[in-house]
């Protein structure tokens, strides 16, 4: 937290992040993923993040998310529950069957075993794996995996989402659906959505703001605010344009990365 | 054949691998090792090669194996191995100890039938020991049964063991061997029975010298001088006390790190007595008292001594002859 | 030409050879119950059947005196009457009955010791290298300290057996939760498990593969264990394996010591099947056994 | 209010408190060497202190007498002298050299025996099963047998301690391979590892973690066999800490039992350390303790 | 191999599949992941597979690699060697580093060590991790674990590539550099390719022809042929059209297995 303006900041964002710093590993070996890195997202705020592989994405979400420490700046989360994080690996644990995986989050918020088996039902339907409940994780195919990791995170109810990739290994039509499934949930529960992707046009679907990254060391280079109304199509030309605007950026970015 | 040593029959050069434990009642082995003895009397053309066991089984498993051809043992292995080989594999050709073993108890016990609803114990079950004291108890008209019911709960146990259950009072006595009767002594125990006032000229076998039949065959001339260099043995025993009491502290440091108690060796000498003879009697009634107390299935002895090689060396000592049984 | 010789090698099995058909054994079609039975049990019928006739060849080749050596013609109907008698199945009782509780109570033991060091760096760094020392002490270093404690009871036993086997498994838990992805231990503290939760439905879970390898060693440990404490307290009425693979030993019954190891050794294929179906049943959750992966 | 107090949460560890610190724990700045070796010593030493207090506090206690129970002023002046003697380095010289060769000959065979079980389905179904049994079969029961084949040689200790540690080591191997994930397993083969490069390069390393730990209990089961086997025969007067064990509790020598116990559990100390550095290169490697992860 | 045409087909073909099933399980819990599938390759080629998720794409490359057997149905594939596959997940080696992944396979196949060196920097250019060869894989983000990954299956040199989704975790402009690359690789050495992607632009980018599977039953329901001529840009209008059309046909197939 920097001294300066901590209130006011707080008061207003759902997500809070000054000057965050991320080395990973020490000496000559060092790399810094992230360097003093501001952020703030509104509550009710869809943000995407996007930018060049490795630039820092995940590790930011992690930091968030609180399974890591930053090596400077603060980090903050209003509310009183840590958010959900849907990591870039579906990362299912191998030896529950998959209605288990995704009832094990409501287990362990102490939801009883009825409430428990209706949820349960009613994600696997919302991710379209109403069959395979009974299946376990290695009988899946990738794309199947990633739901069901997307219905054990929407499991966990947090006010909080941070989404790494969460759509990356889904065919197209498979991803609309799901589009219109986060979205409507988004809307109901009034979520505060971080968002990563390699999709742009993903995420001029989705977003109220796009983030873009800077490659080693992350920072952000640029921002979009998306105005257009929900629900939007993704092949929609505003979606299209914007797409196209951020794109434009983000390969600027590589190409100065790359010299 | 004194000094000018043993060979085989061409003159070749012969190995004598013999075992002992390193052991008060193994006195003559320990003596006659640390001392040369035997050395003395095998001669240039015998290499002895020595192997310390820690209890019996293993001697007669190495004996059976042909990894050694003679050892210092108790007579219970003695029999064992005579009668699982059918009475082929070894030969007593020697005596070595007598005596060494008594009844200790604690200090409130003073009679047999104060040994009643006790927990008394003996090394193993069935062995030289066990059977004495089963057959004692008998005789003075109480029961024991073989798993430790009775008047009186023979507890068979590790000798090591019985001076820490001794001690903790979860026993109340002991049939044993030396040197664990005076450790039992050292530690407020009081002899009740010294087991040498049960037999005949107060002598029974405690240990003897047995060689395997094989190599008795093939080297008699080395078993002679093996028996001679018992006898000498024994005779520096008798003759330097002291000297032989500080070997035998010496030479079980050598092998534990530290050197055994001379006051306790000298309080357990008075109790055994060194002698060349076998006994063959005692080992015989030992047997019988075992049929008679359920122990065991009787044994055929014949054949197991072979005393012809001792009276020789006993002769050309100038000392008594023994029986052949 | 070139193409059809890989069609072969894609398709037919038959004509694969070597270390490939080994790994493409077991892709074929299911087969039935009976014949998988078969295909566990003809190699190790083969394989007992082979040891006896080697043993058989060594004993008439005359290479040891029957009495150091006896034949399978000398040890089997010694083994026959061996479990005709009530002491062996007396002995059998009493020893299985200790095996099984002082197991159990090493597998206790074993587990919240481990799951303690484990979970607790402090403890850790107190704890978790004597785990491994104490495992290498020997039991007979623990007699005087476990007839100090318990006299001649059943407990000296016990405190022999646990002593013996709770390391093992400690050591077991400590390399499972070591080794749990970290991703999966940082999946479960997303999803809200914490603590004791953490421990209970991740990594618990995640390290039960080795907890039940550390519980298959320990098994070895604490038998072993118990063969040498049988012989510390033979406590009246009870006769047990270990007293009596000892007593075979000192009265040189050879044919009898032989017949006490088969008997150790088919208990020991029965503790290594239920190991066995235990370690399947987990690979089978996993999806290890799959043929498919 | 509410978002301050998990700005606290996340950014201070000072706040959190229980199995949350634990988890987090570690996540801290590098420390500097000697701060991790405090960190690494502190408990050791506290826990050492604190058994010596404890056995100290029983022999003050009179619980039992000081023969039985020597406290810590007799047990470290006899240790002191132990570790002067002669016999003590000589002893400590032959049993290391005997574990060592011991161990690593049953390390060969464990890993031959483990990788051929492993890799061949027939095989596993004849000896898979066998051995854990063998590694149930206590030590004085191969006495026999190993007296049989290799007279009263440093063979048939080595033959022992090898029939006591290679099953465990094997055993470690099996698990190792049957845990192996899939998916490596066929990226190996698709990178063109067959056969017997397939477990050189793929199979053993990922099974290495498994097989560590295999030897690290057979490390404990070939000290405790060395320890019995010790006992078969002293060969030519040679002295052991095997032999001088038994003899200690022989003799009742109860300090110098304990000071035994002592040198036993030093060494399982040293052994301990070498696996533990074995065990934290791989996991470093394999980034398991990466703080990051 | 059907009796009546194998000579023929397999001739011309680089891989042939005819009639292949593919069950998984067994009993109730039988999952038929395809069903009796026909699908010929000539050699230089580049086909790529689209199709919803779940719908046996995995499956298939797994057959055609020879890492599974098919239920029925029989695979040809010419040439000596196996096909490479280049696997959804990265599946790396966590004990190698990045480098020595990359060599593993060229180690394999017994070339010296200078040759692999030089290979290897030249692989690791190749997907723009030069500076990344002593990392080890739980060191790089997921989009460098997936580059690592086509650098090892490159490093194999087999005529017939395989690659399931290879590009997925992937930023668009660093996925452009890698289409590029591939497309050089494959003009190259004359490799044929089959390639399965969600994104369908990406197939139209590279493909001469894309083959469109229904889901569960895999079945084939389409084929394009991409005739635009090589290099092609993805956002170029031939591409888009293709990339439309295509789209349409899986949306309808999605829809139809919806009901
Ligand atoms: N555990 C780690 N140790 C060392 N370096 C790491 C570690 N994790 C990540 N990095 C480095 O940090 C940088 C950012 O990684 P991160 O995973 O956050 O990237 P990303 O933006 O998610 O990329 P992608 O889109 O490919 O997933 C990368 O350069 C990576 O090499
Ligand atoms: N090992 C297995 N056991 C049982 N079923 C399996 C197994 N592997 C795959 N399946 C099933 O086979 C079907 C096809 O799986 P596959 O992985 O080939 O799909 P895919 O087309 O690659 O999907 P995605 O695009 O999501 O990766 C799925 O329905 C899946 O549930
Ligand atoms: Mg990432
Ligand atoms: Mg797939």
């Amino acid at each position: 937290m920097t001294a300066a303006t901590p209130v006011k900041e707080s008061a207003t964002a759902a997500v809070a992040l000054s000057g965050v710093t991320k080395v990973y590993g020490r000496g000559s070996e060092a790399v810094l993923a992230l360097d003093g890195l501001d952020l703030t997202v509104r509550p009710g705020e869809f943000v995407c993040l996007v930018g060049a592989s490795g630039c820092g994405k995940s590790t930011l979400l992690n930091l968030v998310a609180g399974l890591d420490k930053p090596t400077g700046g603060a980090i903050e989360v209003a509310g009183d529950a840590r958010p959900g994080l849907m990591f870039q690996e579906s990362a299912l644990f191998p030896w529950l069957s998959v209605g288990a995986n995704v009832e094990l989050p409501l287990k362990l918020r102490g939801l009883n075993k009825q409430q428990r088996r209706d949820r349960v039902a009613e994600l696997l339907r919302t991710v379209h794996l109403g069959d395979f409940g009974k299946h376990r994780p290695h009988q899946l195919s990738g794309g199947m995996r990633q739901r069901v990791a997307l219905a054990r995170t929407l499991a966990l109810d947090t006010p909080v989402l941070l989404m790494d990739e969460p759509f990356g290994a889904l065919d197209a039509m498979t991803r609309d659906i799901l589009h219109d499934e986060l979205e409507r949930i988004y809307l109901e529960r009034e979520l505060t959505v971080l968002f990563v992707t390699h999709n742009v046009r993903e995420a001029a679907r989705l977003a109220d703001r796009i983030v873009v990254l800077s490659s080693r060391p992350g920072r952000i280079i640029h921002e979009t605010t998306v105005d257009a109304p929900r629900p939007r199509r993704i092949d929609a030309p505003e979606v299209a344009a914007i797409a196209a605007d951020v794109t434009d950026r983000l390969r600027k970015e590589v190409i100065r990365h790359g010299q | 054949g004194s000094a000018g040593g043993a060979g085989d029959e061409t003159g070749g050069p012969v190995t004598l691998r013999l075992g002992y434990f390193p052991n008060i009642t193994h006195a003559s082995a320990v003596v006659g090792v640390e001392k040369n003895i035997f050395k003395d009397k095998l001669g240039t053309n015998v290499t002895l090669e020595t192997k310390t066991f820690n209890a019996g089984p293993a001697a007669i498993e190495a004996l059976f194996s042909d990894a050694i051809d003679a050892t210092y043992i108790g007579p219970n292995p003695t029999v064992n191995a005579h009668s699982k080989s059918k009475g082929e594999a070894v030969r007593v050709i020697s005596g070595s100890a007598s005596g060494g073993v008594a009844l200790v108890v604690k200090p409130d016990i003073n009679s047999a039938a104060d040994l009643k609803g006790k927990k008394i114990a003996t090394p193993q079950l069935g062995n030289t020991q066990d059977v004495a004291f089963r057959y004692w108890l008998k005789e003075q008209g109480l029961t024991a049964t073989k798993e430790g019911g009775g008047d009186v709960s023979v507890v068979p146990q590790e000798n090591a063991q019985t001076v820490e259950t001794f001690h903790s009072g979860a026993i109340q006595g002991a049939w044993v061997p030396e040197p664990f009767v005076s450790r039992l002594v050292n530690d407020g125990g009081k002899v009740l029975i010294d087991e040498r006032d049960l037999w005949p000229d107060n002598k029974f076998v405690i240990t003897n010298l047995i060689v395997s039949t094989k190599f008795l065959k093939a080297h008699p001339d080395v078993v002679k001088a093996l028996v001679a260099g018992q006898v000498a043995s024994n005779d520096y025993l008798h003759e330097n006390e002291a000297e032989s009491q500080q070997a035998i502290s010496d030479h079980i440091g050598k092998i534990t790190g530290k050197p055994l108690d001379l006051d306790l060796i000298a309080q357990a000498w008075k109790t055994i007595e060194f002698t060349n003879d076998p006994i063959p009697s005692s080992l015989k009634t030992g047997l019988d008292h075992a049929v008679e107390v359920g122990l065991t299935e009787p044994v055929d002895l014949n054949g197991l001594y072979d005393l012809s090689y001792l009276n020789e060396a006993l002769k050309s000592a100038g000392e008594p002859e023994v029986a052949q049984p | 030409m070139a193409s059809d010789t890989i069609a072969a090698k894609t398709t037919e099995t038959g004509a694969i050879s070597g270390l490939d058909a080994l790994e493409i054994a077991g892709r074929e079609k299911e087969p039935s119950r009976a014949r998988k039975l078969w295909f566990q049990t003809w190699p190790k019928l083969t394989a007992i059947a082979l040891a006896i006739l080697i043993w058989q060849a060594v004993v008439w080749s005359g290479w040891k005196d029957p009495w150091a050596l006896p034949g399978p013609e000398a040890v089997f109907p010694d083994l026959w009457e061996y479990v005709q008698t009530e002491a062996f199945w007396s002995g059998l009782g009493t020893t299985a009955r200790r095996a099984g509780v002082g197991f159990a109570t090493a597998v206790a033991a074993g587990l919240v010791l481990g799951l303690a060091v484990a979970s607790n760096k402090i403890l850790r760094a107190a704890l978790g290298s004597m785990i491994t020392a104490l495992q290498t002490m020997p039991s007979i270093a623990w007699f005087p300290l476990a007839i100090l404690l318990f006299q001649l009871s059943e407990q000296a036993i016990f405190f022999v057996v646990v002593l013996g086997a709770a390391p093992s498994v400690a050591n077991g838990v400590l390399h499972g939760v070591d080794y749990v992805p970290p991703l999966l231990r940082r999946a479960g503290t997303n999803i809200g498990a914490r603590g004791f939760n953490l421990y209970r439905y991740v990594i618990a879970p995640a390290a039960l593969p080795a907890i039940v390898a550390g519980l298959k060693q320990g098994w070895a440990f604490a038998w072993r264990s118990l063969m040498a404490g049988e012989l510390l307290v033979v406590i009246a009425t009870k006769t047990s394996i270990g007293a009596q693979l000892q007593y075979a030993r000192e009265l040189s019954e050879t044919e009898r010591l032989i017949s006490i190891m088969i008997t150790i050794l088919v208990l020991g294929l029965l503790a290594d099947a239920a190991f066995g179906a235990a370690d399947r049943a987990i690979r089978r959750r996993w999806g290890l056994l799959d043929r498919n992966n």
